[in-house]
């Protein structure tokens, strides 16, 4: 009976220990976020959490006692009562007032997270496999974000950076003090956009939109990382979100450096490239984007990602191989990049495929062909 | 002792029990169909809608947000000819969408409409959308396809924005024959 | 469990075939009910090595073992496996057993119906489990296969899975249809409704259940069936669909079904608390209103599982005050149960031991459901380690150890040998540390933001996760020494006595032990 | 031993339907509830106390609304 009474005793120190471990901030509770919403559920969670572990001390102290007070090696003799009315109800009675005084804040905090309503910013959000793409409705900026971990960090083949698999090459930026909302929606299977600071989480389905919003209040500027949240394909777990909250001043500098970004990007695909140009920048992005499906040397991936070295369309139909790139290919896993990658870039990844891995066809396709291409 | 004949009669009967829940899982979908009209979920707004002169609320405007987004399969361009547009509720506004068949072959594209927020669905009043039928493109084809709609004036007051979503899918495996004949 | 001589009491009857075609031609409630316990086990430790392959590539960030491809089989297949072919077989397996020995009856209602809905099993998993080597791979997309990504972007063997999961529903709506037509018609006389044993009460609620549920999911993987080969589109928004059709339907089966892998549980713990405690059950009626008021309520809470999906405000609130109701009766249970050991004269044997760990750990998985049916704090906790410690907390220690502890119970009673009391109290203490080091971090990675389903995380999860990882290792082996216990107990353990227990009462505790092979040929008299 | 039926009226079953909805139910009370024919009866009220819980939910939700316009 001893190294029983012992070992329960220590497992139950254990478990009531860690529960106390959840006041220190070890990683072990949730985020109290940024937003006030967010605080609002981090009380509402704190607060269940404690009447559970009410509840539970006295239902288990009730328990414990009973199994070294009643034993029959202590001699006690069984009662053989076997029901009361009163205690029963009491039981029923007491957890619905609990769950009636839950229920008010609860409803309070769902009624205001569902209000998007006057908001100063408006952004479209679709999910991707594996990617988001964010709309900046009226501002005339929209962009890709991707995973900028590599997959040598993922493979261990280098070293895993701070903000291993929770960064992107292009961050979303939102203004703070403003009602930023999100129009949430997916172009393939169901996603889910969940940023933990902002508790927002919302799922992108084909077909709907859902709408948040989130009200960053001023003095949080900082970036806030999230992840996908439901179950979407292999890389469910490889399309993280990074906000990055600014004053309302660097949002609007930020908007204007997006456009000129943009006319840029226009701008330079009209100018001519050497052939070294396009084979770096080729290179750049074909690793970026490419090399995940289509193989880090071109060589392709089983029957469903085609490989790049000796592909027939690669060394004779460029016009082909151009249409790809900017339609993708309906009914397969190859989307189409026409939004996804500036003129300049399609010239440069394709002149990069043509020309490596022993596909030296010599020539080069330049910017321009992409525009003819686009229309 | 066990009677045979009562354990017959109480199996026959489950089992029927069985087969009506399975009747009525695929009940549950004209059923969701329903719900959802009622309830607006997902902007699943009645169709056309016959034309009501209604007293326009000069005093308020609501901004409506029209937006094309596209489905993997689709790849069409498609878009909004004017993404923000402010009007009183009440007033009859005409939309265009555009699109183009980059593609080498015929397709028929079908629009889902989605608006948020939801309590804003049954307001909506269409007489005309792109999205109430299929529409087919030939091969290197483009047209602006239009919509006539207005947000009639018992809009909560609360309200201010309404955005309407459409989402472009590949219909052609689903075409119905007169939507094809158009196409040839 | 083969049972050696024909009892005193058996007039004539022929005793079991010999060889394999006793097996596989028996319509014998004990020799099925034995079959289907070695199949659920075995299922057991199929989806166990599943469980040790992911918790193994989760024990470090950075893809180790495996790709992300096979890590979505894995978790999906570890689901399906555990939910359809480990638990419910375990539950069923033990009704077959004890059902008709507590009722009085000589055997099932439809003895071969009960062959035909265990042999389906075999097949069914055969199928499920056979796409593993096909070239497609094994279904990825989660044991809830959402639409789209179950139908449109599914892999090849997604028809296999189909017609898995149709051939587990026919054979759990066989099984529960028997267990029903058991119950209503071939009781005892004198055992009246109020005086069946609990275990016997949760199982007539629970085949009420399959029957009503498992024909709706028949319903939506045809729907399935339909969208991919046939054309049609119920969740195809292309063809006038609607993916969240598809959560709907699957979730209006999903949550009577995690009722349905619970409420057996309920009864067995109820039968083995008072036992050993040497008190009757407290508040008998109690309980049993409770369950029925469980099994209904469970049929208007599924929206709870899809808090985020994007629903009206209206219906987010009444969902959310539903799933608050449930907690209720299943509160009272609790309750009934520390009622039952109070004052009692207990002894802590090895089913008391599980028992005792099944309403603590269960316990504290309710409180986690209880904070899961907050709605606006479930949009944190929806799709993390949260919800997957909460799920864990009620099925592992839940359903698991009751199936665990009723095997310990009723084992003397089936192969007429004690098992080894010090092996079994080993086999507790290990399950009962394995389990908690396991699954108690989930909840802290859970709330610290590590989304579910994710083949690799970022750094600030690693520690727990390793945690995590060791207790799986330490849960999963203790496993291996449970069959170690049960070969043991069969060939070789001390001679049972027909009561076994001191505590027990209960019309299979009037049969010899081991039972013969036909029991209550003639029905007993129940006073 | 013989029961006579109590002939209970309706106000008792459902009494006894709503203790059931929370389970909680005496020895006595019970044995009233499963006398014989009361069974029909039974099944009878609590799908429509079923009916009533559900519309009772949704009042509440209702009244927990903001009101909309």
């Amino acid at each position: 009976m001893k190294i029983r009474t012992w070992l329960s005793l220590s497992s139950i120190a254990l478990l009531l220990s860690l529960s106390s471990i959840v006041k220190a901030e070890w990683g072990v509770n949730m985020t109290e976020g940024v937003t006030e919403i967010s605080q609002s559920i981090y009380d509402l969670h704190m607060l269940i959490f404690w009447i559970c572990v009410g509840i539970g001390v006295v239902v288990f102290g009730v328990m414990f006692y009973v199994m070294f007070k009643h034993r029959k090696s202590k001699g006690a003799v069984a009662a053989q009562f076997d029901e009361s009315v009163t205690l029963e109800w009491l039981w029923t009675v007491i957890p619905t007032i609990i769950l009636i005084a839950m229920a008010v804040p609860a409803t309070k905090t769902l009624v205001e997270m569902y209000d998007a309503s006057d908001a100063q910013v408006d952004i479209k959000i679709t999910g991707y496999q594996w990617k988001w793409q964010y709309d900046y409705l009226g501002e005339d900026v929209s962009f890709f974000s991707n995973l900028s971990t590599s997959r040598d960090a993922v493979y261990n083949k280098e070293e895993k950076g701070e903000n291993y698999l929770l960064e992107v090459d292009k961050e979303v930026v939102i203004p703070t003090g403003q009602k930023v909302r999100f129009l949430i929606t997916s172009n393939d299977v169901i996603h889910a956009w969940w940023v933990p600071e902002f508790a927002v989480k919302k799922d992108a389905i084909p077909g709907y939109v859902n709408e948040s919003w989130v009200n960053v209040p001023v003095g949080q500027e900082g970036v806030y990382r999230g992840q996908c949240a439901e179950l979407c394909g292999v890389d469910h777990g490889f399309m993280p979100i990074v906000v990055r909250a600014v004053s309302q001043s660097d949002y609007a500098t930020w908007l204007d450096e997006q456009r000129a970004e943009k006319e840029a990007a226009a701008l330079a695909a009209l100018g001519d490239y050497s052939f070294d140009e396009l084979m770096t920048t080729g290179a750049e992005v074909y690793a970026g984007r490419c090399a995940a499906c289509h193989g880090q040397n071109g060589e392709g991936m089983g029957s469903m990602f085609p490989p790049m070295v000796g592909s027939d369309i690669v060394l004779n139909d460029v016009d082909k191989h151009i249409d790809i790139l900017i339609n993708g290919v309906a009914g397969s896993a190859m989307q189409s990049f026409a939004e996804q990658l500036t003129d300049v870039e399609i010239a440069a990844v394709i002149t990069y495929e043509r020309n490596a891995w022993g596909n030296d066809t010599g020539d080069i396709v330049t910017p321009r062909d992409i525009i003819d291409a686009r229309q | 002792m066990s009677s045979k004949p009562n354990v017959a009669k109480s199996a026959i009967k489950h089992l029927f029990v069985a087969l009506a829940m399975f009747g009525f899982g695929f009940a549950l979908v004209p059923l969701y169909d329903v719900f959802c009209e009622i309830t607006g979920l997902n902007g699943k707004v009645t169709g056309t809608v016959e034309k009501v002169d209604y007293t326009v609320d000069t005093s308020r405007t609501v901004t409506v947000q029209l937006l094309a987004s596209k489905n993997a399969e689709m790849p069409w361009r498609f878009m909004a000819l004017q993404e923000q547009i402010d009007l009183h509720p009440g007033e009859w506004k005409q939309i265009g969408f555009w699109a183009s068949n980059t593609t080498a072959s015929d397709m028929v594209s079908q629009a889902v409409p989605s608006i948020t927020p939801a309590r804003a669905a049954e307001y909506v009043q269409k007489t005309e959308c792109f999205c109430f039928q299929q529409q087919p493109l030939a091969a290197g084809e483009s047209k602006q396809m239009n919509m006539v709609f207005t947000i009639s004036p018992e809009l909560p007051e609360d309200i201010q924005t309404v955005s309407m979503v459409y989402t472009l899918f590949d219909s052609t495996e689903f075409a119905d024959p007169e939507t094809v004949a158009k196409l040839n | 469990m083969t049972t050696t001589t024909a009892a005193h009491d058996d007039h004539g009857h022929h005793g079991p075939a010999k060889g394999i075609m006793r097996w596989i031609l028996t319509t014998n409630h004990k020799d099925i009910g034995t079959m289907y316990l070695w199949f659920s086990f075995i299922m057991l430790l199929t989806g166990g090595v599943m469980a040790l392959i992911i918790r193994a590539e989760l024990f470090q960030p950075g893809m180790q073992l495996i790709e992300p491809e096979f890590f979505n089989q894995m978790t999906t297949m570890h689901g399906l496996i555990m939910v359809f072919g480990a638990i419910m077989p375990a539950f069923v397996g033990l009704a077959n057993w004890m059902v008709p020995m507590m009722v009085g009856a000589p055997d099932m209602a439809l003895p071969r119906m009960n062959n035909l809905s265990f042999w389906i099993l075999p097949f069914a998993f055969g199928m499920l489990l056979l796409t593993l080597f096909s070239e497609a791979g094994a279904p990825n997309f989660g044991w809830t296969f959402y639409a789209p990504l179950s139908t449109t972007y599914a892999p090849s063997s997604v028809t296999y899975f189909i017609f898995g999961v149709h051939l587990m529903g026919i054979s759990s709506i066989m099984g529960a249809i028997n267990i029903v037509a058991t119950i209503l018609n071939m009781r005892a006389p004198g055992m009246t409704y109020m005086k069946m044993p609990l275990f016997v009460w949760t199982w007539f609620i629970t085949a009420y259940l399959l029957i009503a549920v498992m024909p709706v999911l028949a319903g939506v993987v045809t729907m399935m069936l339909m969208d991919i080969h046939f054309g049609t589109s119920f969740f195809n928004a292309a063809g006038g669909g609607d993916p969240v059709l598809f959560q709907h339907l699957f979730w209006f089966f999903g949550h009577p079904e995690v009722y349905i892998m619970i409420l057996p549980a309920f009864g067995i713990v109820s039968h083995i608390i008072p036992t050993f405690s040497r008190k009757p059950l407290f508040g008998y009626s109690s309980m049993v209103y409770a369950t029925a008021s469980i099994a209904f309520l469970s049929f208007i809470v599924w929206a709870h599982h899809m808090f985020t999906v994007g629903l009206p405000l209206v219906t987010e609130l009444f969902f959310m005050y539903a799933t608050m109701v449930i907690a209720i009766p299943t509160g009272v249970k609790v309750f009934n149960w520390v009622s039952t050991m109070f004052q009692g004269s207990l002894t802590f044997e090895t089913p008391m031991l599980f028992a005792i760990a099944f309403v603590i750990l269960f316990t504290i998985g309710g409180f986690s459901g209880l904070m899961l049916a907050i709605a606006p704090a479930d949009f944190q906790y929806h799709d993390t380690y949260f919800v997957v410690a909460h799920f864990h907390y009620v099925l592992v220690p839940g359903a698991l150890f009751a199936i665990i502890a009723g095997v310990y119970f009723w084992l003397p009673k089936w192969c007429g040998n004690y098992y080894d009391e010090f092996l079994g109290k080993l086999h507790f203490w290990l399950s009962f540390i394995g389990v908690n080091i396991t699954f108690f971090p989930m909840h802290f990675i859970g709330l610290a933001g590590m989304p579910r389903r994710i083949p690799d995380y970022a750094l600030q999860f690693a520690d727990f996760n390793a945690v995590a990882s060791v207790g799986a290792f330490i849960f999963g082996f203790s496993q291996l020494l449970f069959l170690y216990i049960v070969i043991k107990t069969i060939r070789s353990g001390k001679q049972a006595t027909p009561e076994v227990w001191e505590g027990a009462d209960g019309l299979e505790w009037t049969l010899p032990s081991p039972a013969p092979y036909h029991s209550f040929s003639e029905p007993p008299q129940v006073k | 031993m013989q029961r006579q039926n109590i002939g209970l009226g309706l106000w008792k079953f459902l009494q006894s339907v709503i203790a059931a909805l929370v389970g909680v139910q005496s020895q006595n009370k019970r044995q009233q509830d499963f006398a014989g024919d009361n069974l029909l009866r039974i099944i009878g009220i609590s799908l429509v106390a079923a009916v009533v819980l559900i519309l009772v939910i949704l009042m509440m939700v209702n009244m927990a609304l903001p009101d909309p316009s």
